[in-house]
């Protein structure tokens, strides 16, 4: 955006604006595409087609899902709170939009280039947390307490070791801004910090495998941070109904799932842009640009997205304690272990 | 405002376009509410899975009637049973469509003269859309069904019928 | 039409004291979840009344009859004793051969007739194809209970395929209507042994793959081990059956034990549960015994194919039914256990009374006492693991 | 203070602004804390008070020291406030599952 | 001029402006027929039994606290992992010190069990023994039927 | 008359920290003042933002929108009895209370209002604040940091445990 | 143990609570006093020679006489043998005493039958309907029953 500096104040604004509806068409299109990703993956493990009717193998079937849900209607059941019923699908989907503004799509685009970007997307999420606990209690359902109770416990848990994850990142490239973690990186798939980073070779040997295992740590956390198997179990179908949007229907529901399936790219952005070299080309200079940069970082992103569904269609679910097992016991004790280590190879 | 609810005097080709695409996009997207009741339900389970593969169809299994456009009543609806079917049709939210499967549910089937406790039929207390015959109808059967729900909401219009 | 209760315009929550429909006053920080009748875990429109604190279980009160067909009423109502069987084929959906069996054998036991050998080996044959396909729904649906749905696509391909034999048998794909009283409706198409036999060897290394899938995936035994650990002796008191008894470490098949048909010749062990994962008698071990049973009955299909003898596959019975007046008890191994058949005959053409003992309704009584102190997540789990079909539940 | 300085002063917000924003939330959150029986409610408005204390060092770090210390101080005090939530809300749980209630009233007469 | 917050403010308006837009297009599209049936709370098909609002278990609180503390210590730890390098080894034996003490902490709520979840408590059934009798019913029962 | 950007977020960030603080105070439902707070919260942090303070700010939102106000609401949630008349708090000495905060309030803005402060001319506009801020604490605040270990050492073990309850047998 | 071994030992433990017996059916039965059922259960599951400790079934009948009956079914796994218990009532006084105290899965049979004979078990923890829904009127497995016209506004005749 650092282009358009010269223009007058208003012209900025309507600038600014218009690129900061950038990520929102972006989001929605691929929402589209990874709805119809999803049931495609799912299929192809299952044996199936899935989608087969609208438009060649179902392409439009996103569309028509979505101009569906435009029609249905929208039932607030007189046993809720209407207001914070309302109110909770705008401060889910503004904390999900809001961390966006982070991210660093390509070497020239990058929504506001906030010095402690990391650290910002992780506070704004907070507010997912907040309106998910909004979701399930206004909604006066059982169910929707349930998961709602369950998912923001599960999201705070969470929240610990993605964050000390991110602190690895931070200790190896020294910066929160996304833009600064990706240029650090710039030199192709070897500097990339899963694999030690542009460090000398000694250090890059010691250190690696605890970034790997720092990699793998924040990829599990992620998934628990956006619902996803085996730790779906705020939405957990067959235990809690459809957890704490039991009861929003239609467009509202709608915008729930845009936001859910707007986490799932977000975190793996953060895990792209920390570990795996943000817009950076594997290969250094060579097939690097602006939009080739745009074009790494989608598709980097979408594998992790990729392995998220995949995952979905394999594993079972695991239990609420199993889970916070995982996240207290496990995770963060290993990532402890993980800023230790390579905290003292790094200053040594 | 709510355009669904109004009825236009007469069509012209923008309401009909439109009229077009939200049915298109109705027939295409039915969210099918994760709910059987008997035998019928074991084929409406084989309908969903590798072989038949309703989702071909889009249609999704939601566990809440409030995001499901279509219910399969599956099987024998008994009398303590209709209440509560009564109730997750109510809760389900509008536009919805019922498609009855299987002889119990279109008129109780084998149980239609000593099932004292078995409803000889659930239009007998939400309205259905598409009834599919057989006991139970064979999976093939319940595509049928779906296609021809989807035929029926094709013709669904904007525009008032003719006194 | 109903009259639908109107509700206030402003839900009003009941003021006081809440109870459960057993007269249990709740205490201050549980509550009330209805579970089902429509839910995705409850296997049809079983309705679990869970009394819940935190994610704790305190009390779960299942209420059935949701499914209530009136079956006995039917089989006293019925002109003869032949119209009864397409009630029992839907008494136990997943698995209504079984049901034929155990019903037809109660007749013929009163009837006091001999059977020629081949239907014997047939009716073997078809009651194990049917065990394989019923199990197979179970521990599918078990799997979407854990969380994972592909294995239950797996299975549902796999069943088509035993589907596929019987429709090639008797036309039906679900509710056959195949074992008359005296024999069979019809003999097996002459390809049906080449059929069977491919599926056999087909299905082995299914099972394999389903199990590294499934089974023991560290998750799923993460899951199952040690969750609703029903002990043997309890087991028994319940009078538990099928995979039921068998996971709780009881070695006891009604084919071997109480032997009907012809498994007696045939070379077999029952199945039961070892605690490998956790506790004999856990959720693991039942569903474990379920996929060793599916090995059990390839082989035993195997044996009796291969010993299938040729034959009549109608024995000699009287035109109309009439047997002495009278009463029988007879049960058979079915999927989910012992399927017991109590029939009274006056000596008129109609059973006086018909009683089915049905496993899925016994099985289903402990549900309550095993369950209790765990989380609702294992709840689903061990609801899933007693393998219910509410049509034989609820009869 | 004529009405074209107070425009003026309106459109040229400075340390007297924020001082003037943290000051009235500071009142409203000694306010809750005077009337609310709820300890809870007690508990926001220390909350706001803090958030009020925040705002002043912040804004004096900005306009007069033009250090940084001010952000530290108050990096402090965030951490404290957790600190003081996370014990007093404990302390809340705990009076509350003796009593089985969170009124500070309530809570005076039963403990006589 | 716009600063990079205000940029993020802009994000957080749109994000609600998009949520705004989605719903009026929705709103006037969709139908609007509620009546007291359809409005009712969902459980499943049945009417519920009392409130949702009930009180929770103290676990989400604790789990809610033990997040907080270890949240409190990220906000030191991230300034800290920006300039560490720069400080060398006495900047990570600061840290490392300020994390011990931590730790104990962290060791004390492992410990002491906070960290688990409520765990399933299952109570395994016993079978009802003659109360005229002096048969232990476990020790009756326990013997396995016999096997051929 | 035209407002620059500043003066404008300014206000805007004034107006929903205030009316929602007020929110907070006055509602008598303590849900809708927990989810009010959430609003305070993210107002004062814009004003941080404004105060060129950006790690505070953001600081801000992490522990109190996605820490306090968590625990807040657990708090509400598990000691709020709804079924009852309880969610509703009651206020009490209203009048006494109002004279008296607005006494104090009068003295604080007069006091404010009045005294001359050194508005350094040259107001800083901080860059890159974090990692000073993480310097400061290294060197000059180094033993404040490491009181906070303690503090919070302190609050960890202290709450959880005050909080912990004895599982009750079923 | 044969039937009549059981009968014997039965016999002599209960005397005149031992209504009749019936040896050589197929299925050899033995008719006890309703009102003494639970101590013979728990004799017969408790006692070594006996050791009934899997009812297999538990059935109501409606014997079109004036009498209702509940038929148990017992089965020892230790010692492979069988035995048909039955308990008789009138539809005027039909109260049978529950031995849901001894095999615990007689509960729900014993709610069964209650819901289709309307037998009112004695002594049993939980009874209420169970396949119908509680607001149902009459016993449907009563050979005199008449379908009702309408239950809760719903026809019920097709």
């Amino acid at each position: 955006m650092d282009a358009f500096q010269n223009l007058g104040f208003w012209r900025t604004l309507l600038v600014t604006v218009v690129l900061s509806a950038l990520p929102l068409v972006f989001i929605l299109l691929y929402a589209l595409v990874t709805i119809y990703l999803e049931m495609k993956v799912a299929a192809h493990v299952q044996d199936r087609l899935a989608y087969m009717r609208t438009g060649w193998h179902g392409v439009l079937q996103p569309i028509a899902d979505f101009i569906k849900l435009l029609q249905k209607e929208d039932i607030i059941s007189v046993a809720a709170d209407r207001k914070l019923f309302i109110l909770a699908p705008y401060i889910v989907f503004m904390g999900t939009y809001g961390a966006y503004a982070a991210i660093p799509f390509s070497s020239i685009f990058i929504g506001a280039q906030i010095d402690l970007g990391a650290f910002f997307i992780v506070a704004i999420s907070s507010l997912v947390v907040v309106g998910i606990l909004m979701a399930g209690w206004a909604s006066n359902n059982k169910w929707s307490i349930f998961g709602a109770v369950r998912s923001v416990a599960q999201m705070v848990s969470y929240e610990i070791p993605t964050v000390l994850a991110i602190l690895v990142g931070v200790m190896i490239t020294g910066s929160l801004n996304l833009q600064e973690v990706t240029k650090f990186q710039a030199g192709g798939i070897q500097d990339w910090v899963i694999f030690g980073g542009p460090l000398p070779l000694l250090q890059k040997l010691l250190i690696t495998p605890f970034t790997v295992i720092t990699f793998l740590i924040l990829f599990v956390a992620s998934l628990a941070e956006v619902n996803r198997t085996p730790f779906d179990l705020p939405e957990a179908e067959s235990e809690l109904v459809q957890g704490f949007f039991t009861e929003y229907s239609g467009m509202r529901w709608a915008l729930f799932y845009v936001a859910e399936y707007a986490n799932m790219f977000l975190v793996s952005a953060v895990a792209v842009a920390y570990f795996l070299g943000g817009w950076g080309s594997p290969f250094g200079e060579t097939l690097s640009g602006p939009v080739l940069g745009f074009f790494w970082f989608v598709l980097k992103g979408m594998v992790l997205v990729f392995l998220q569904i995949w995952l979905r269609w394999t594993l079972p679910r695991l239990r609420v304690d199993q889970l916070m097992y995982t996240a207290w016991k496990v995770l963060v004790p290993f990532l402890f272990v993980c800023i230790v280590a390579i905290g003292l190879i790094l200053v040594l | 405002m709510g355009l669904l609810d109004q009825r236009f005097e007469n069509g012209n080709v923008f309401v009909t376009s439109l009229e077009n695409l939200l049915n298109w996009a109705r027939l295409s997207s039915l969210y099918q509410m994760q709910f059987g009741l008997a035998c019928c339900a074991i084929e409406m389970m084989a309908a969903s899975a590798s072989d038949f593969d309703i989702m071909r169809f889009g249609i999704i299994p939601r566990a809440t009637p409030r995001q499901a456009d279509v219910m399969f009543v599956a099987g024998t609806v008994t009398l303590k049973m209709a209440s509560r079917i009564k109730r997750l049709y109510d809760q389900m939210a509008e536009p919805r469509y019922i498609i009855s499967m299987g002889s119990c549910a279109n008129c109780g089937g084998p149980y239609w003269e000593h099932g004292y406790h078995v409803l000889k039929g659930v239009d007998r207390v939400i309205p259905v859309d598409v009834y599919v015959p057989g006991c139970p109808p064979r999976p093939e059967a319940l595509l049928e069904g779906i296609i021809k729900l989807q035929e029926k909401v094709r013709k669904e219009s904007l525009v008032k019928k003719p006194a | 039409m109903i009259e639908t209760k109107s509700l206030p315009t402003q839900y009003a929550s009941q003021p006081g004291p809440v109870q459960t429909s057993s007269g249990k006053t709740l205490r201050t920080d549980e509550m009330i979840i209805n579970m089902g009748p429509q839910h995705p875990s409850t296997h049809g429109v079983l309705r679990l009344e869970i009394v819940v604190e935190g994610e704790i279980i305190i009390d779960v009160i299942p209420h059935i009859g949701y499914l209530h067909r009136c079956f006995e009423k039917h089989a006293e109502h019925m002109t003869n004793y032949q119209q009864v069987i397409p009630y029992c084929d839907r008494l136990d959906y997943c698995a209504a051969i079984n049901d034929e069996h155990s019903y037809v054998l109660a007749v013929e036991r009163m009837l006091k007739i001999e059977l020629p050998e081949r239907v014997e080996y047939i009716r073997v044959v078809m009651a194990e194809l049917q065990r394989i396909a019923s199990h197979l729904i179970a521990v599918g649906t078990f799997g979407i209970d854990a969380g994972a749905f592909t294995p239950f696509l797996y299975a549902f391909h796999d069943r088509e395929l035993i589907l596929d034999l019987f429709e090639m048998t008797c036309g039906a794909r679900l509710l056959y209507n195949y074992f008359w009283i005296g024999g069979l409706s019809h003999d097996i198409p002459p390809q049906f042994v080449d059929k069977a036999k491919q599926f056999c060897t087909y299905f082995r290394p299914r099972i394999k793959e389903f199990n590294d899938l499934l089974t023991y995936n560290e998750i799923f035994v993460k899951r199952t081990a040690n969750v609703g650990v029903l002990p043997k002796d309890v087991a028994l008191n319940y009078a538990c059956s099928g995979p039921m008894l068998r996971g709780s470490g009881i070695n006891w098949d009604l084919r071997r034990d109480d032997p009907y048909s012809v498994y007696h010749k045939l070379q077999w062990e029952p199945q039961i549960g070892k605690g490998e994962m956790g506790t004999v008698g856990d959720v693991w071990d039942r569903h474990i015994v379920r996929m060793r049973e599916m090995e059990v009955s390839l082989s035993i299909i195997e044996q009796a194919l291969a010993a299938l003898p040729e034959g009549n596959v109608q024995a000699a019975i009287p035109k109309r039914i009439r047997p002495d007046a009278g009463e029988v008890y007879a049960r058979t191994e079915t999927p989910r256990g012992e399927l017991g058949f109590y029939v009274i005959s006056d000596g008129s053409g109609t059973p006086f009374r018909v009683k089915a003992r049905a496993p899925a309704f016994v099985n289903l009584s402990v549900l309550p006492a095993i369950s209790r102190g765990c989380m609702i997540a294992d709840l689903v789990l061990i609801a899933g693991s007693v393998d219910i079909v509410l049509g034989q539940v609820d009869r | 203070m004529t009405v074209a300085q107070f425009s003026q002063w309106l459109q040229t917000p400075g340390l007297n602004h924020f001082l003037l924003i943290s000051g009235i939330l500071f009142s409203l959150g000694v306010f809750a804390i005077l009337t609310r029986r709820n300890a809870i409610m007690v508990l926001m408005g220390i909350e706001l008070v803090l958030n009020a204390a925040n705002i002043n060092f912040l804004a004096f770090s900005r306009y007069t020291t033009g250090t940084l210390d001010g952000q530290v101080i108050a990096i402090f005090v965030i951490i404290l406030a957790a600190a003081e939530a996370a014990i007093a809300l404990a302390i809340v749980l705990n009076i509350y599952q003796n009593f089985n209630s969170v009124n500070i009233d309530e809570i005076n007469q039963l403990k006589d | 001029m716009l600063t990079e917050f205000g940029k993020v403010f802009i994000f957080l308006i749109i994000g609600a402006l998009f949520v705004a837009a989605g719903l009026l297009v929705a709103w006037l599209l969709r139908p609007r027929r509620p009546y007291p049936g359809k409005v009712a709370p969902y459980e499943c098909g049945e009417e519920p039994v009392g409130d949702a609002w009930v009180r929770f278990n103290v676990r989400f609180y604790v789990i809610a606290l033990i997040f907080l503390v270890f949240d409190v210590e990220v906000v030191f730890l991230l300034p800290w992992a920006l300039v560490f390098r720069d400080l060398g080894l006495f900047g990570f034996l600061e840290m490392a010190v300020f994390l011990g003490i931590l730790l104990v902490g962290f060791a004390y709520v492992w410990v002491k069990g906070d960290l688990d979840w409520d765990k399933p408590r299952p109570v395994v059934p016993q079978i009802n023994r003659n109360p005229e009798s002096h048969v232990e019913p476990g020790k009756r029962n326990v013997e396995v039927p016999v096997v051929n | 008359m035209t407002i620059d950007l500043f003066t404008l977020a300014f206000y805007l960030f004034a107006l929903i920290t205030l009316a929602s603080a007020a929110v907070v105070v006055f509602s008598k439902n303590i849900i809708y003042s927990s989810f009010a707070l959430l609003f305070t919260f993210f107002g004062v942090a814009g004003l941080y933002v404004l105060l060129m303070a950006d790690f505070i700010a953001i600081t801000q939102i992490m522990i109190y929108v996605g820490g306090i106000l968590v625990l807040l609401l657990f708090g509400v949630m598990l000691t709020t009895k709804v079924i009852s008349v309880d969610m509703r708090t009651g206020t009490i000495q209203t009048l006494p209370a109002v004279l008296v905060v607005s006494a104090m309030a009068g003295v604080l803005i007069g006091i404010f209002w009045t005294t001359d402060w050194k508005v350094s001319p040259t107001a800083v506009g901080f860059e890159k604040t974090a990692p000073r801020i993480g310097e400061m604490l290294l060197s000059t605040y180094l033993l404040p940091f490491e009181i906070a270990s303690v503090v919070l050492l302190v609050a960890l073990v202290g709450a959880a445990m005050i909080a912990r309850r004895e599982k009750k047998p079923l | 143990m044969t039937a009549e071994e059981i009968l014997n030992s039965l016999k002599a433990k209960f005397g005149d609570a031992i209504v009749e017996a019936k040896l050589d059916a197929p299925q050899p039965w033995i008719v006890v006093n309703p009102s003494r059922t639970k101590e013979i259960a728990f004799f017969l599951r408790d006692d070594p020679a006996t050791r009934f400790d899997y009812m297999m079934c538990l059935s109501g009948v409606d014997y079109n006489n004036g009498k209702l009956g509940i038929v148990y079914h017992l089965f020892s796994m230790v010692h492979r043998h069988k035995i048909v218990l039955k308990a008789f009532c009138t539809k005027e006084q039909p109260h049978i005493q529950s031995v849901t105290s001894v095999w615990a899965t007689a509960n729900w049979h014993e709610r069964e039958a209650f819901d289709m004979y309307g037998i009112v078990i004695d002594e049993h923890p939980d009874l209420r309907r169970i396949l119908l829904p509680y607001d149902w009127e009459g016993h449907p497995l009563r050979k005199d029953y008449q379908v009702p016209e309408f239950y809760n506004g719903m026809k019920v005749p097709y």
